[in-house]
């Protein structure tokens, strides 16, 4: 494989394969954004995966007082899933369960797009005939009444079907330490690109995997061609030198999104240089068979 | 392109339906046409060139250089474009305005904005009885759109009102949100008797504690709640008001419990 | 004044088949061809159908029930505007001057307010005066008041009833006698909230079959030409259809008239439990010789539902389309309900609507099934010429089918039924049928000797235009209508029977409301001269 | 005696219908304010729509109030004759007008003969303050009132209404308990109301009430209009045009606007140029004052002041034969002459008016 190199650290010349994915985007305030944080990261939890979780979801950005519809401070959630109908099930759920029982919270439409999802359209039988509908300035809302006052929520929010999923970068360091040192500086790079998000633990996933496995029914397995501990019996790709590797990988609410995401997380990791962090940056692909979308490390080098 | 303008010439005799005025009506006629259209209500109706001198072009943008209190339904039906109105108008200005921008300078008569589906209807002075209101017979009356009163509205404002929002600044006569069915209705100073008699839901917010309610309002206590701030800041963002009418603890009554107690009474604390 | 109408096709079941003929008018009357002699007016005709003017029996056109509609509803009229824009029929026209007219213009001339309270006949009377062009007629209401159901508990005579009801019809100047519900008024008073054919009255322990079994009989007896006219139990109920049966099953040899029959053929089959039972119905009716029925055919939009079942009517309110109802509970039999009503083009609307046309097309004899749309309860009189082309066109009832709801219309066997009606069938329908049944000799038909009530209708394609705007229409050899549009006003007549009222009920009455109400019994009862107008009624005879 | 004066000179019928007819032709936009039978109002109506204009009642503003309870809810309602016969609980709600004084005393003095049977009991619902005139009444009725302390009649209406449904209200009315009781004891209560008593807020909140109260049981009202010659006239306009009064006429078609065609707004603002005042009531004349051409047909022996023609026409019941509503009934009643006149009737007199305008048009009537 051809490489690249920038500031001591290698860069593979391959890509990572993402696919189109269904999204959406809310907005939830609170009092404070602790408690704005608090319903988001509830909500966005147990969803790192479509495959064992329904949905891929996390915080995008947080947003000041000046920038939410009621003025309190809030935070932008993602959620990104396979089909509208699956999206609309983690929606509901999720929102009833961590966001209506969320002290001082509100949830408002993160995202115009092309079709709507129903927010408080779904929650509203919470206020047991006492929920109060608001339409104004072009937004319907839904007023409920809980223990600590209303819950108040946009009726509806958008859904974009230009979504991509599964946007990543590879970190193969020389030990855990410098993976997770290269891996936390993309992670921070990344959740300052609007519309894109990292769903795993902390943004990143240490168990990357391959497709299928040689157990019936599993559909993915450990991604052994980047296990260190068996480079020696396996067809690897690590090279000598690299004992651990990490991903980060990344939705995106458009294809430029992920590619953003991408390009700052190499950036930020090619800065660090490869003495603390990364000795080669790598990405996941399927061959190109499988994910319209292919991001070419090359074309994202600062 | 100069405005369409309709310069009053005198005052008429009979009451005007204007209706037929709107830039849908008149799209395509000649100022000839026009000035052929019947408006007079009476034995020998008025035509439009009998009472008004008319100048410039752009039918999308209509003027009338002076106003009276017999200019009927003024804006009725308007869907796009602008009206506006150098003066008073009578009753039923912006009757079903479902888009545009209606402007009076002056004061209306009743039911102004009556039936409105959307748009804006905007007036400078006050405006009569039954603000955004049926006419006899009808049983919903404003279904969407912004109303805005800057002066005072007489009795029955915002009577069966079902969606949108009815501003108005210098208070009101008795029996605000007659009937209201949804929809939100601000009011800036005093407020007559039995506001929200018989509202089956929808929010009348007030700056100030409100007076003479029915007994079948009960109050709510004052709790803290998003949609005050989220409201507040609508009100600025569409030019409604210059500061927040609720702040963020409004007290709250509910009722008419004698209907169902599910329509509010939203007022801005006093000691705030 | 001779009047000539030459070369019209005549259709005039009564008096043979269809031809090309000459039909002439002397003053107000139809004659032979006169020898010798020369028209002083010709209208030549030729293109044109030329039938007796129609008759409907079943139209809600006045009376206090009637008011409060126009009262509740001002805001109708917009609601009914002309849809297309010119054409005056479009426009269900609530007052009695647009009724005349536009009645007129359809080439009706003789229409039935079938819902007269005996209470307010006076305002009914002064509302059915005040219709220009037609003649009227209206039906007394019995059967919810205290006084029938009372003769009833107590067992009293035949000929007692007999003289009350003599006493009721002659008294309010009515054409016949009408049942609705029979007993359903008095009860929903007790707080009764469903009641069927044998359900019983509570405080006087009387059936609803015995009071329409009483009053059928009575009219009978008395000679009234037209049958008891039944507005049956359960109207409008998924399963109405068993109470129709039953109704028509307890005729026993007598006859009696069936109203608005569609809003009672109702089963509980599919999905929703409504059904169409109306070939079960047509079946029945087919086979009882003593029955008659008129439709109250659906048609689509907006209307207001106007009856004196106020118990129906109460449980209506929930469906009133705008949500504003009026529910009086009157003095005997002169309660109601005015609940407003937009059929639409659903699954309840679509079979509601093939209900009725299964009805006219499957029962076989034109003679015994009339053309109502019991207006304004299934649609305004005006949705009639759409009606008629239903009728007579299976390719039109094609096309409108394939706009409604195929889950309704599959429950229904109107697909199957390929009838069209003939231009005889329908002067049968409407003119000569209506005339027999109300006992009508000198109209419904083109005889020398009948009133010179005409239709002229200019033969076309388009069959609902045809009969939208009659060419000519005549009324007692006035000429009315020209191309559609009312060109003379003049008034009409209101047609009533007269039975010679017994002396010793008058004097009953008379201790009955200074008991009961506390007012002299003529608080109750009017000369002719309080209408107001020369010769107001016409009088037509009891069967002797 | 003189029927008919030019001004203030007698002159011939003949001259005054000739006079008024010149008027009525060559006015812009004429007005009628009426005060008769129906076929008083018939005429007048059949001669509005001929002119165009606009016909309103004398007490055009309460009959308003009455009609918007209908235009714009409706309600259950029942008549007098069945009240009595049927009703064991009366609820007075208002001030019921002195004319219907009469018939509430002939139920008193009578037992109901259908339903419970029970003698019957009243209640009153009221405002803080009531008349004295109406406490006599209400004495002799011995009704006990429902009422609240400084709570106007719509504001106990309401508190009524949500304590009877078992919902929260801020107040509490006397004789509320024994109230209820009597309420789930009848079988069919009936609540008798006035359009001049409450206005149409509380007419409608009235009607919920009698709404609520018939999910389960029972329950009506006798509507007792505050003139039964004004609800007559709005019946009669009903059939004739399809709207009740305050109806103008634009080019012969019939438009209803209880604000445009309210008469007496229309004159103050000088819309109209032409008043007919149309009573056949004794006594009754035009306000004072109306800056506008004036034909007065009044029951009066002298010229109406600042009137251009005066004809004196009769009362119906009293002068000459007629049709009346009357609330005792619910209905219209024929009525005879009391005291036969050489008083014409309205209805003749607008006949001739009709007849002697130029042109040829069509009357109504």
């Amino acid at each position: 494989m051809q490489q690249l190199s920038r500031n001591g650290v290698l860069i593979d010349d391959t890509f990572a394969e993402a696919f189109g994915m269904r999204a959406t985007a809310i907005i939830i305030t609170a009092p404070t954004l602790k408690w704005a944080r608090q319903a988001a990261i509830t909500m966005t939890g147990y969803a790192t995966s479509v495959i064992g979780c329904g949905c891929e979801a996390a915080i995008d950005v947080d947003l000041p007082a000046s920038k939410t519809p009621d003025r309190r401070p809030g935070c932008r959630v993602m959620i990104f899933a396979m089909g509208t109908d699956d999206l609309q099930k983690q929606l509901k759920s999720r929102l009833g369960q961590c966001v209506l029982t969320s002290p001082g919270s509100a949830c408002f439409a993160g995202l115009e797009g092309t079709a709507p999802l129903d927010l408080g359209n779904s929650l509203r039988y919470f206020g047991d005939g006492w929920q109060i509908s608001k339409k104004f300035g072009g937004k319907h809302y839904w007023r409920v009444p809980v223990m600590d006052g209303e819950f108040l929520c946009e009726a509806t929010t958008g859904l974009t079907k230009l979504a991509v999923g599964g946007g990543n970068l590879l970190f193969l360091a020389a030990d855990n330490a410098k993976a997770l040192n290269a891996a936390e500086y993309a992670v921070a790079a990344i959740e300052k690109v609007a519309g894109a998000i990292m769903p795993f633990p902390g943004g990143i996933v240490r168990s990357g995997s391959k497709v299928g496995g040689k157990y019936k029914g599993m559909m993915a397995s450990t991604n052994d061609a980047f296990a260190p501990t068996l480079r020696g019996v396996v067809d690897s790709a690590l090279t000598p030198g690299v004992n651990a590797v990490l991903e980060i990988v990344i939705d995106g609410e458009t294809s430029d999104a992920v590619a953003a995401a991408m390009r700052a997380g190499l950036k930020a990791v090619i800065d660090l240089g490869s003495e603390k962090g990364a000795l080669r940056i790598s990405a996941g692909n399927y061959g190109g068979k499988l994910g319209k979308f292919h991001y070419h490390l090359k074309d994202l080098l600062p | 392109m100069k405005a369409l303008t309709f310069s009053l010439l005198a005052l008429p005799d009979e009451r005007l339906d204007l209706s037929c005025l709107t830039p849908a009506a008149l799209a395509g006629l000649t100022d000839v046409q026009i000035a052929k259209l019947r408006i007079g209500t009476s034995r020998n109706p008025a035509l439009v060139g009998d009472v008004f001198r008319i100048t410039g072009k752009d039918v999308n943008n209509i003027v009338f250089e002076g106003g009276s209190s017999r200019f009927d339904k003024v804006g009725a039906g308007l869907s796009a474009g602008s009206v506006r109105v150098m003066g008073d108008v009578g009753n039923q200005a912006g009757r079903r305005l479902s888009g545009g921008t209606l402007y009076v300078d002056g004061s209306a008569g009743t039911h102004a904005g009556s039936g409105m589906i959307n748009g804006r209807l905007e007036i400078k002075g006050n405006a009569g009885d039954y603000l955004g209101g049926p006419l006899a017979g009808e049983i919903t009356g404003m279904e969407g759109g912004l109303l805005i009163v800057r002066g005072k509205a007489a009795d029955y404002a915002g009577d069966r009102l079902r969606r949108g929002t009815i501003a108005i600044f210098k208070g009101c006569g008795d029996y605000a949100g007659y009937r209201m069915i949804a929809g939100t209705i601000v009011i800036t100073g005093r407020t007559g008797a039995m506001a929200g008699y018989l509202m089956k839901r929808g929010s009348l917010l007030l700056d100030r504690p409100p007076e003479n309610l029915s007994p079948t309002f009960m109050p709510c206590g004052e709790p803290d709640i998003a949609f005050s701030r989220l409201f507040d800041r609508f009100l600025m963002d569409e030019k409604i008001m210059d500061k927040p009418l609720l702040g963020p603890k409004p007290g709250r009554y509910g009722g008419d419990t004698a209907v169902s107690g599910k329509g509010e009474v939203l007022f801005r604390q006093q000691h705030r | 004044m001779l009047i000539r109408l030459s070369g019209g096709d005549v259709v005039d079941p009564v008096n043979g088949k269809t031809s090309q003929r000459d039909v002439w008018i002397r003053d107000e009357v139809l004659i032979d061809a006169p020898k010798g002699e020369a028209a002083d007016q010709t209208h030549d005709v030729s293109g044109c159908i030329v039938m007796a003017g129609a008759i409907d029996i079943h139209s809600h056109i006045g009376g206090g029930n009637v008011n409060t509609a126009r009262l509740l509803l001002p805001e109708h009229h917009a609601a009914h505007m002309p849809r297309p824009a010119n054409t005056p029929l479009s426009n269900a026209g609530w007052s009695t001057f647009q009724t005349g007219c536009l009645y007129a213009q359809m080439g009706f001339t003789t229409v039935v307010e079938p819902a007269m309270a005996p209470y307010t006949a006076l305002h009914t009377h002064l509302e059915l005066a005040d219709i220009p062009i037609i003649d009227r007629a209206t039906l007394a209401i019995l059967g919810n008041d205290d006084f029938t159901l009372s003769l009833l508990r107590d067992g009293k005579s035949s000929a007692m009833i007999d003289d009350y009801v003599a006493w009721v019809v002659g008294s309010t100047r009515a054409l016949g006698v009408k049942v609705i519900n029979a007993g359903a008024a008095a009860a929903f008073k007790d707080n009764v909230r469903s009641f069927s054919l044998d359900d019983v009255v509570p405080e006087y322990g009387v059936s609803s079959r015995k009071i329409v079994k009483s009053l059928q009989s009575s009219v009978t007896r008395l000679g009234i030409p037209h049958p008891l006219h039944v507005h049956a139990n359960n109207l409008g109920i998924a399963g109405s259809a068993d109470t129709a049966a039953a109704t028509i099953a307890a005729t026993e040899g007598v006859p009696l008239h069936l109203a608005h029959l569609q809003f009672y053929g109702y089963g509980t089959g599919g999905k929703r439990k409504f059904s169409s039972e109306a070939a079960r119905l047509a079946e029945a009716v087919n086979a009882n010789p003593d029955v008659t029925i008129d439709v109250g055919q659906v048609m689509f939009g907006q209307t207001v539902t106007i009856s004196s079942d106020v118990m129906r009517q109460f449980s209506a309110i929930g469906n009133a389309s705008p949500k504003k109802t009026v529910i009086f509970d009157g003095d005997g039999n002169g309660g109601g309900g005015i609940v407003p009503y937009r059929y639409k083009q659903d699954y309840y609307g679509s079979l509601q609507w093939a209900i009725g046309l299964e009805l006219f097309l499957l029962i076989t004899d034109p003679w015994r099934v009339f053309f109502t749309t019991d207006h304004p309860n299934g649609a305004p009189f005006t949705a009639y010429p759409e009606l008629f082309e239903l009728l007579m066109s299976s390719a039109s009832r094609d096309t409108k089918s394939a706009e409604l709801n195929a889950a309704a219309l599959e429950l229904t066997t109107l697909a199957s039924v390929r009838r069209e009606y003939t231009l005889e069938e329908i002067a049968i329908m409407t003119r000569a049928a209506p005339a027999k049944l109300l006992g009508l000799k000198d109209r419904g038909h083109l005889g020398a000797g009948a009133i010179a009530d005409i239709a002229i209708y200019r033969k076309g394609r388009d069959i609902a235009k045809m009969f939208r705007e009659a060419a000519l229409v005549f009324k007692n050899g006035d000429l009315v209508v020209k191309n559609g549009k009312v060109s003379r006003y003049r008034w009409g007549k209101t047609l009533r029977l007269n039975p010679p009222p017994d002396k010793a009920i008058i004097k009953r009455m008379k201790t009955y409301h200074e008991e009961r109400y506390g007012l002299s019994l003529d608080w109750f009862t009017f000369p002719d001269s309080a209408i107001q107008r020369d010769e107001p009624f016409a009088e037509v005879p009891c069967n002797s | 005696m003189s029927v008919a004066w030019i001004g203030s000179q007698p002159v011939p019928l003949t001259d005054a219908i000739r006079n008024a007819a010149k008027l009525l032709a060559s006015c812009r936009c004429p007005v009628f304010t009426l005060d008769t039978d129906v076929h008083g109002t018939r005429s007048t109506i059949a001669l509005a729509t001929m002119l165009g204009g606009a016909c309103d009642h004398a007490k055009g503003q309460v009959l308003a109030n009455e009609v918007a309870l209908f235009t714009n809810h409706g309600g259950m309602f029942t008549t007098p004759g069945e009240a009595r016969r049927r009703s064991s609980l009366i609820i007075l709600v208002g001030e019921i007008p002195p004319l219907h004084h009469d018939l509430l005393q002939a139920w008193a003095a009578s037992q109901p003969d259908l339903g419970d049977k029970h003698s019957r009991r009243w209640f009153h619902i009221a405002s803080d303050e009531t008349s004295s005139s109406h406490g006599k009444l209400l004495r002799q009725l011995k009704a006990k009132p429902l009422r609240g302390e400084g709570l106007s009649l719509e504001a106990t209406l309401a508190l009524l209404r949500a304590r009877l449904q078992g919902r929260p209200a801020l107040s509490s009315l006397s004789n509320i308990d024994s109230f209820e009781k009597a309420l789930a004891t009848a079988q069919f209560p009936v609540f008798v109301f006035s359009g001049s008593s409450v206005e149409t807020a509380g007419l409608v909140m009235l009607q919920g009430l009698i709404a609520d109260l018939n999910r389960k049981g029972r329950t009506s009202s006798v509507f007792l209009p505050a003139d039964d010659d004004a609800w007559g006239s709005a019946l009669a306009s009903l059939w004739m045009t399809g709207f009740p009064l305050r109806t103008g006429f634009i080019n012969s078609l019939p438009s209803y606007d209880p604000v445009q065609w309210d008469v007496q707004r229309m004159i103050d603002a000088k819309e109209a140029d032409l008043h007919v005042w149309v009573s056949g009531r004794s006594g009754q004349i035009p306000p004072k004052g109306e800056k506008i051409a004036l034909i007065s047909l009044s029951r009066t022996e002298v010229p109406t002041a600042g009137a251009a023609v005066t004809i004196a026409v009769g009362q119906a019941g009293v002068d000459h034969d007629g049709v009346a509503y009357s609330s005792r009934i619910g209905t219209f009643r024929a009525v005879q002459a009391v005291t036969p006149s050489h008083l014409p009737s309205v209805s003749k007199v607008i006949g001739q008016l009709a007849g002697a305008l130029p042109g040829r048009r069509e009357f109504a009537c």
